[in-house]
């Protein structure tokens, strides 16, 4: 049973976020919810890369004196580095993305993806 | 010059707090970030601390003010627990003006923050002298009055 | 109908990527750190001859033998371990805000939000609140090494003041030049620590300063000094930002 | 001299031979036919067969060799240089860029001694593609649409010189070395399926280059749009380093390999020759209508071509020991008479300027020796005693008897009686019948494309009667290999059947040629027509001062006959429907993966992923 | 035992926040809200530390706090700016 | 020490659920502040009092959150609070009587 | 004198920082400070060159020891490969300060074009999968900047939707990764990779397939490529065309040899059936189109799926090195030039549809010349480079008996002699529009155009030393 909660927490939960993500590339039209579809599959992604860290009974992986006296186990501070980096990569595709939907919108006048692709075959 | 001191006082003092340590190594960059922010900020900042009596002032506040604010906070919650917790949701809301004597910007916004932590009112806008405060009961409200004069004489006596 | 296909592929892909990879979640849930590179970034003993060997000594106050003091093991890993990532990544955020700031700077200037009335309280409050929250911004990033908190942290919480001092004062201006200068000095300066690694120590960002007691905050050699930087870079690429939105010219 | 070092010579002289025609373009021309001379002589002179090297890049080699089975070659790749060389020293009069063109030509000659002087493959393929190389410079610094026709022609060889490069690949791969030596003594260790690929990969090069049917759509505006005398180069030599190639690895290996063993199994052991052979049978019938159909003598030439390309082809696939040596023959009937006639249209090019039909005319009296070797020319090409095209004709005929095949009989018959029809027309229309008025005083060629010409002619005549001189090395050649040579004497051939007694043949053909010139110079009363009289019969058409060409009697000189091929479908248009089939096609798949929605694409790639981890799973 | 108390408290009261934030009906109602679960949250951070014993979450509280109130004190402003924000 | 830390940390979590009852109970924007503010505020110091009795080398630190909170909470409102009256959010008036 | 790789991507970010202190004191004056760091950079990596062997060396950073840090991997074959991809940079740079600069908004675009060499240097050097993420991601929004720089919003957006998506998959296997083996680098990855099952095996290799396949231009992520090369700016297109798509397919062979170089038969089936999908896809798309920037970028397409499925073909058995390798590698070099001097010369031309450049070579003949050089070069005519790329490629196609690949390889090319053929006689053949307004090319432009023309020809006449120089890229020092 454990086992069961700790597979949908580590795998199935995170990668769940993500292919919501993609259901929303799959489904949307509007560039801006295609935006955020990615989002979500950033979430996701982040989620997994935290859970994939995560160990039972250990804490945030910072030496404190009183650590080091009770000596308790760490997190593997790896993914918790990595999860910082792509949280901010993600941001700055965000805020670069999120600008390019402002000027999409400036060119076309709509945020529909098959009106742009219209305009833009003609 | 006051103000960079009024700021270097505040922002080293507040480092501190920060660290939470007289370590000489916090307290070496306390000073230096200190600095750097006093200068960086200093044009945003028209607070003078640099009075002769303030410390005495925060004491007296401290004693005067504190256990005012507190005691009206509880009261507060209390008044508002009532109501929240009432299946009536016994309410009788609206905005009232109310006057100040305050002219120092900060004190001011210490009035109207006090304000909005006791029983039963809400601050939402500040003119010269006039605070517009959202009460849960109109009808507590007497007079222009009412709702300031409690904090006003101690934040007076502290800052103005 | 074509949502419900998508709902279908969506499921199909679920069961594929969690079926593939739980097996092996459970093999390595059971000896989870003991053969991770994360081992010997926690012990710090990465140029160790054994790198998975425990250290038994407490660390924290007096182990001076070790890679690097930052109490922080993930800053270790980020500014340390893995140093070079953080520079692509600071790069990443500074790249991606000169985009935005090329494709919307130019047409959004003059589009200040300007109030009718400035908020009172808010206006008082922030002339307060601006030194003790770039403060605490500093509070963060300058103990990065030895707390949660880190460059990019505390660089938001600086860049956060600005946007405040935005909403709340009218006539406010931040002085983005300055804001230019810091950025490329902090930028420049963290690469010229890392070319300094290479000219003392033969590697590029390796620490050649004292390693101090680990808890402490003068510790950790180079690892504070990189994330000051980066704290000041993002302080003044994300005030940046702020500018290019709110300010006009 | 070795062929290494003949090809060095050839290299550097063209380089001084560029320089010498930069300073006179006449010296450098005579120089370069001197060069070929010279180099030919030696070739001659140490005429051992022997084999040597050259290095060139960091670890390839060149290795030649001078041998029975490359010599003949050799030989007539040198002779027609000499030859086109001889005539250009006049010829090229006209020419825009003359050093370049001695220059280019010189190149050539390299890359014929380098193609046929090749001992293995990657020394073949590098001279070959020098050969493409210069050709498609040479192509284009002909006439107005000579670039577009050099493009077509160097996109064909670049498909060549794909299947070729993937055919030596096969063969290094297959007996661990690319020189033919190897080859041969490696030839049966060979998988019969890799054989049938190498051999489908060779002949198809050697098809593109050969002009044979369907793959011969550049040939035609190649003939046509590059200069004359390259023309002649082309279609004398350079079109026949494709059945070169054909002979090298359908005929030569498996000729060398089987005949040692058993040598009643050499058809057999050619896959698919059947289907060739009625490929050459379709060349033969495809290049005489279109040639027939042709209003230029440029590519009514071109399109003969095709057709002879055919008869080359029919005797290979053949494979008998006579049809090898009549393919061979066939080789050098058609290398001779096509740069006979393309020297003489060139010579007319040369005085008047055009060559359509339908623009010239009663040259005859003009330009007697070129019309001459025109006529030499075109008897030999259609087979007719006692000229040198009748005896490789007479060959394949013999084997085409011996073994039996209806339609190949027709389509070789049919190609014989197609060429009297367009090899007459030229003849006709360019040197009989009207002569416009503006080409009256027309002079016969300069001296040294008169030699050229006559030289042709000469040889023409001497091998109908003699053609023991180029049989006696095919058979050496044969004999060398281990098959049972043809037999033939100097003037006679011995087929099976029948022999052939050339020198009686001649003397028959010759007397009753002296008899009928009697008979008309006594007998004939001809009344003596204006030339623009004959065709309106003395009626006054005013039409006829202003636009003479309409009345022109070769004009739709074959109208009833091109009638019957009018909705006959060219393979040229055939191609370009198809380019245009596939454009739009590959139209959908652009649609698909390139032209949808974001939505579209990620649906691609979700189910992309779907499916390669599903395969896998279960 | 008396952790499970204050977890239980709190929780509940982010999700009557939230429920709010649900339902609305109006954006300022959504804000208020959201400024109020800002602040529960805090102090589940700063709760947080006591029971995993490690100060350094008080940072993290701080760092919370600073963020929420800029966020409330944002989105007051704009939606005061754009009226027409529902 | 402790037990005090304890006592003040559960009244200051039924505070914040006070406060989140009052945001979810109160009929508009203003009494939803009001009772947001005041209550979460309260609660918030009194658990973060709490804590830092708690844990006395974090006392400092506390009084700082504290005292930020303090400060900031109200202001939030309060500007929360006007720009819905300038968005024309009229207080509303249930009258008991 | 330091001889560290790490100063190929340091040097270019130092410049990039730089940017803005300059750009505050002049406008102009930050032209110079990219061209100094691309030199330098060339300058360096022909000491680099010098210095190193063939063997493959690891370079720590940080001071920490292999694999723990963050290694980067170099030796004179990746030097060669990386000089190529400078100098190609360098063109596109000079080009663009000569030419772009005043377009649109001039510093976001040299800081974007910089900062991305940095990056490109990074995906080829870096040893780290983490690592490669970032700079991965780092070129990308370079990329994204650069797509903008002719108002391609759209095609900019669907650059960034579909590269994210890749980087993401990228990401989720890199943890993955991380997470069974414990490490990040990527020799010491395939090392760790053991006792994992198949099914994870499939769904791991499935990931970095679709992931990889985006910045490498291979189906089914590819769609990007022609939107982008369609609309953006000439130096855009030498940058997407020769720079950052050899070194993301660079990046992408070398996770294949480092990663997966040993038993992961079905993922290299799967990726030479996609290259070779991706090969004839390509072309025949290529082959319908007008539009010479089109026709580039589908060709390019297909040279990746080309490269991809001989790398995947050659690394099945688990042997790092052959020559299918080599001449997959030999290619990805030629193509760096050929497909430079294509873009950068019809961009000079300023026209991209055959309408417009109908006979333009009667106008414009020696910039015809050098197009026309590129052009044979890429359709494999001897002696141009691209010749020995297609012959190396097929004779070790046929030493491995790949007959069905040669067959593909061949249909694939034949289509490809065509359309460029038809675009040479578009250019050279057809009637002059007299309307056309004829651009002016400048002598720096010429250069920039002859130096490609002689690195084609250069290669075309010393292939097999070129062959030895950069063949054998991953074998030595493997740890
Ligand atoms: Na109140
Ligand atoms: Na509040």
């Amino acid at each position: 049973m454990g086992e069961i909660i700790n597979y949908w927490t580590f795998i199935y939960g995170p990668l769940a976020i993500f292919l919501v993500g993609v259901y929303g590339l799959l489904t949307q039209k509007n560039l801006f919810k295609l935006v955020i579809s990615i989002n979500i599959m950033d979430l996701g992604v982040n989620l997994y890369i935290i859970a994939l860290g995560y160990m039972d009974n250990a804490s945030a992986p910072i030496y404190t004196a009183k650590l080091a006296v009770t000596s308790s186990r760490f997190v593997d501070p790896v993914p918790q580095a990595l999860v910082l980096t792509s949280i901010v990569i993600s941001v700055a595709v965000t805020a670069f993305v999120l600008a390019l939907v402002i000027k999409n919108y400036e060119k076309y006048n709509t945020l529909d993806l098959i009106k742009i692709k219209g305009i833009e075959n003609d | 010059m006051k103000r960079f001191v009024s700021l270097f006082i505040i922002s080293l003092t507040t480092w501190i707090f920060f660290t939470g340590s007289f370590n000489w190594q916090e307290l070496v960059t306390g000073i230096a970030v200190s600095i750097v922010i006093s200068f960086v900020t200093k044009t945003y900042f028209n607070f003078n601390i640099l009075k002769f009596d303030l410390p005495v002032r925060l004491i007296k506040y401290l004693i005067l003010y504190l256990p005012l604010l507190i005691y009206e906070m509880i009261k507060a919650n209390i008044h508002m627990a009532l109501i929240v917790l009432n299946p009536k949701l016994p309410l009788n809301s609206g905005i009232v003006k109310n006057k100040t004597d305050l002219k120092n910007e900060i004190s001011k916004l210490l009035l109207a923050n006090s304000i909005t932590l006791t029983p039963g009112t809400l601050t939402v806008d500040i003119d010269e002298d006039n605070l517009y405060i959202h009460t849960v009961d109109v009808d507590m409200v007497k007079d222009d009055r009412t709702i300031t004069s409690e904090f006003e004489k101690t934040i007076k006596g502290v800052f103005e | 109908m074509k949502k419900f296909w998508a709902i279908i592929t969506v499921l199909l892909i679920l069961f594929f990527l969690g079926s593939g990879l739980i097996p092996d979640l459970k093999i390595y849930k059971q000896n989870n750190l003991s053969q991770k590179t994360g081992k010997v970034y926690l012990n710090r003993t990465v140029n160790d001859d054994s790198p998975f060997k425990e250290i038994d000594k407490k660390l924290y106050g007096e182990a001076n033998d070790v890679e690097n003091n930052a109490a922080n093991s993930v800053t270790s890993v980020i500014v340390d371990y893995r140093a070079l990532d953080t520079l692509g990544e600071v790069t990443v955020l500074f790249l991606a805000i000169t985009g935005v700031i090329a494709l919307l700077g130019k047409s959004k200037k003059n589009n200040r939000i300007l109030f009718e009335k400035p908020n009172y309280i808010l206006n008082a409050s922030s002339k307060i609140l601006l030194p003790l929250i770039v403060l605490f911004g500093f509070y963060i990033f300058i103990h990065g090494h030895i707390t949660p908190g880190g460059g990019f942290q505390g660089g938001t919480i600086v860049a956060a003041s600005v946007l405040m001092m935005y909403f709340a004062q009218n006539n406010y201006k931040l002085k983005n030049n300055r804001m230019k200068v810091l950025e490329s000095f902090s930028g420049l300066s963290f690469l010229i620590f890392g070319l300094l690694g290479i000219f003392i120590m033969g590697d590029f960002l390796q620490n050649f300063l004292e390693l101090g007691i680990m808890g402490k905050l003068f510790s950790g050699g180079l690892i504070p000094i990189i994330y000051i930087l980066v704290g000041l870079k993002v302080s003044a690429e994300l005030s940046n930002v702020v500018y290019e939105f709110m300010g006009e010219e | 001299m070795t062929i290494s070092y003949l090809i060095i010579t050839a290299g550097i002289m063209s380089a001084i031979i560029y320089l010498v025609s930069k300073f006179n373009w006449k010296a450098g021309t005579i120089l370069q036919t001197l060069t070929f001379l010279i180099i030919g002589y030696f070739l001659y002179h140490n005429g051992d067969y022997s084999s040597s090297q050259l290095a060139i890049f960091n670890n390839i080699s060149l290795n030649f060799t001078y041998s029975y089975f490359n010599e003949i070659f050799l030989y007539l790749g040198i002779s027609v240089m000499i030859i086109v060389s001889l005539f250009s020293i006049d010829g090229i009069k006209n020419y825009q860029y003359k050093p370049v063109y001695n220059f280019l030509t010189t190149l050539i000659f390299m890359s014929i001694l380098g193609v046929f002087g090749a001992a293995d493959f990657i020394t073949l393929f590098i001279f070959w593609e020098l050969m493409t190389w210069v050709s498609f410079f040479l192509i284009s610094m002909g006439k107005k649409y000579s670039k577009k026709a050099a493009l077509l022609f160097l996109f064909m060889s670049m498909i060549a010189a794909y299947l070729m490069i993937t055919g030596i690949f096969l063969i290094d791969n297959a007996v661990g070395g690319i020189t033919f030596s190897n080859l041969i003594n490696n030839y049966g260790s060979i998988s019969y399926s890799l054989k049938f690929k190498i051999l489908m990969l060779f002949v198809l090069a050697g098809l593109i280059k050969g002009g044979v049917y369907p793959l011969h759509i550049w040939m035609r505006t190649s003939y046509s749009e590059s200069p004359d005398s390259f023309t002649s180069i082309l279609s004398g030599i350079l079109m026949k380093f494709g059945f070169y190639l054909i002979y090298l690895i359908g005929l030569f290996f498996p000729v060398a390999f089987i005949l040692k063993n058993n040598p009643s199994k050499l058809i057999s052991e050619l896959p698919s020759s059947t289907f060739f052979a009625y490929l050459a049978g379709i060349s033969i019938i495809i290049g005489t209508i279109a040639a027939i159909l042709q209003n230029d003598a440029k590519k009514l030439i071109a399109f003969s071509s095709v057709s002879h390309a055919g008869y080359i082809l029919l005797a290979f696939t053949y494979g008998t020991s006579m049809a090898f040596a009549g393919g061979v023959t066939h080789i050098l009937v058609h290398a001779l008479t096509a740069l006979g006639m393309f020297l003489s249209i060139g010579a007319v090019y040369f005085r008047t300027g055009t060559t359509k039909i339908d623009e010239l005319g009663g040259l005859i009296k003009n330009m007697p020796l070129t019309f001459t070797t025109y006529l030499v020319s075109i008897i030999s090409l259609a087979g007719i005693p006692p000229l040198f095209g009748f005896v490789s004709k007479w060959m394949i005929y013999q084997s085409l008897i011996i073994n039996g095949s209806y339609f190949l009989a027709f389509a070789a018959f049919f190609g014989s009686i197609g060429s009297f029809m367009y090899v007459f027309r030229p003849l006709a229309g360019v040197f009989l019948g009207q002569r416009p008025k503006k080409f009256e005083n027309v002079k016969e060629v300069p001296f040294f494309m008169k030699a050229g010409m006559l030289i042709v002619t000469i040889l023409t005549v001497l091998f109908g009667v003699l053609p023991g001189l180029v049989l006696k090395p095919i058979i050496s050649m044969q004999q060398s290999i281990g098959i049972e040579p043809i037999k033939a004497s100097l003037y006679r051939l011995f087929s099976g059947l029948t022999t052939l007694d050339m020198l009686v043949v001649f003397t028959v053909f010759g007397a009753g040629f002296i008899l009928a010139l009697i008979i008309f110079l006594l007998f004939a009363k001809p009344t003596r027509v204006k030339q623009h009289e004959q065709y309106t019969a003395g009626e006054i058409v005013p039409e006829l001062q202003t636009q003479p060409s309409i009345y022109h009697y070769a004009k739709n000189y074959y109208k009833p006959f091109s009638r019957i091929f009018d909705k006959f479908p060219s393979m040229e248009k055939l191609y370009k429907k198809g380019a245009e089939y596939l454009s739009s096609s590959f139209g959908v798949i652009e649609e698909f993966f390139y032209e949808e929605s974001i939505n579209g694409y990620i649906w691609l790639i979700s189910i992309t992923f779907l499916v390669i981890i599903a395969i896998r799973w279960f | 035992m008396i952790t499970y108390i204050y977890w239980l408290l709190i929780i509940s009261g982010v999700l009557l926040a939230v429920l709010r934030i649900i339902l609305g009906p109006k954006l300022e109602d959504r804000i208020a809200s959201l400024d109020g679960i800002n602040v529960i949250i805090t102090g589940a951070i700063v709760l947080l530390a006591s029971t995993f014993n490690n100060s350094l979450y008080l940072d993290v509280a701080l760092i919370y706090a600073v963020l929420a109130f800029l966020e409330t004190v944002v989105i007051s402003r704009i939606i005061e700016k754009n009226k027409e924000l529902k | 020490m402790i037990i005090v830390g304890k006592i003040l940390i559960l009244i200051g979590s039924i505070f914040l659920f006070l406060g989140g009852l009052g945001i979810f109970r109160m009929p508009d924007v203003y009494n939803r502040l009001q009772a947001g503010t005041k209550a979460t505020t309260l609660g918030f110091m009194t658990l973060t009092l709490g804590v830092g009795f708690m844990h006395p080398s974090w006392f400092l630190k506390c009084i700082v959150i504290i005292i930020f909170i303090a400060f900031t909470n109200p202001v939030s409102s309060s500007v929360l609070a006007k720009s819905a009256y300038r968005r024309g959010v009229n207080p509303r008036k249930v009258d008991k009587k | 004198m330091i001889n560290e790789p790490v100063l190929l991507i340091v040097i270019p970010l130092f410049a990039g920082f730089l940017i803005p202190i300059i750009y505050l004191i002049s406008k102009k004056a930050i032209k110079y400070i990219p061209i100094i760091a691309v030199f330098y950079n060339l300058f360096v990596l022909i000491r680099l060159i010098q210095i190193n062997s063939t063997s493959l060396s690891y370079f720590t950073t940080g001071g920490y020891k292999v694999p723990f840090g963050i290694n980067l991997i170099f030796n004179s074959q990746i030097g060669i490969i990386l000089f190529a991809i400078n100098l190609l940079a360098l063109i596109a740079l000079i080009f663009f300060l000569k030419k772009e600069f005043h377009l649109v908004n001039s510093f976001a675009y040299t800081l974007g074009f910089i900062i991305a060499i940095s990056a490109v240097n990074g995906m080829v050097l870096t040893g780290d999968l983490f690592n490669l993420f970032v700079f991965m991601e780092l070129a990308a929004i370079a990329g994204y900047i650069i797509a903008t720089h002719k108002r391609g919003y759209y095609p900019s957006f669907l650059y960034v939707i579909i590269s994210t998506f890749g980087s993401l998959l990228f990401l989720l296997g890199t943890i993955t990764i991380y997470n069974v083996s414990g490490t990040l680098n990527m020799a010491s990855v395939s090392e760790n990779l053991v006792d994992v099952s198949p099914h994870f095996i499939v769904v791991l290799s499935v990931m970095f397939i679709v992931a990889l396949s985006s910045e490498s231009e291979l189906l089914p992520l590819n769609a990007w490529v022609p939107k982008v090369y369609e609309k953006t700016s000439i130096t855009g297109s030498i940058f997407f065309g020769s720079v950052l798509s050899t070194a993301a397919l660079f990046a992408v062979i070398k996770v294949l040899v480092l990663v997966f170089k040993g038993g992961y038969e079905y993922l290299f089936n799967s990726l030479t059936i996609i290259g070779l999908a991706t090969l004839l896809i390509g072309e025949f798309v290529a082959f319908k189109q007008r539009n010479v920037r089109k026709i580039v970028a589908y060709s390019s397409i297909a040279q990746a799926g080309l490269i991809i499925s001989a790398v995947s073909v050659s690394l099945k058995n688990g042997t790092i090195t052959d020559s299918i390798f080599n001449a997959a590698m030999f290619q990805l070099l030629n193509n760096i030039f050929a497909k430079g001097l294509i873009l950068l010369g019809v961009g000079l031309l300023g026209y991209y549809s055959f309408e417009k450049l109908k006979g333009i070579a009667g106008k414009k003949k020696f910039a015809s010349i050098l197009i026309t050089i590129g052009v044979l070069s890429i359709i494999g005519m001897p002696p141009f480079a691209g010749f020995w790329s297609k012959f190396f490629l097929i004779k070790s196609l046929i030493a491995n008996k790949m007959i069905i690949f040669v067959a593909i390889f061949l249909a694939s090319a034949i289509f490809e002699v065509y359309y460029y053929l038809r675009f040479i006689q578009n250019m050279y053949y057809e009637e002059f529009d007299s309307k056309i307004k004829i651009n002016q090319i400048s002598a720096v432009s010429y250069f920039l155009m002859i130096s490609l023309s002689f690195m084609i020809i250069y290669i075309g006449f010393n292939p097999s030393s070129v062959m030895k120089t950069i063949s054998d890229i991953f074998t030595g020092g493997i740890i």
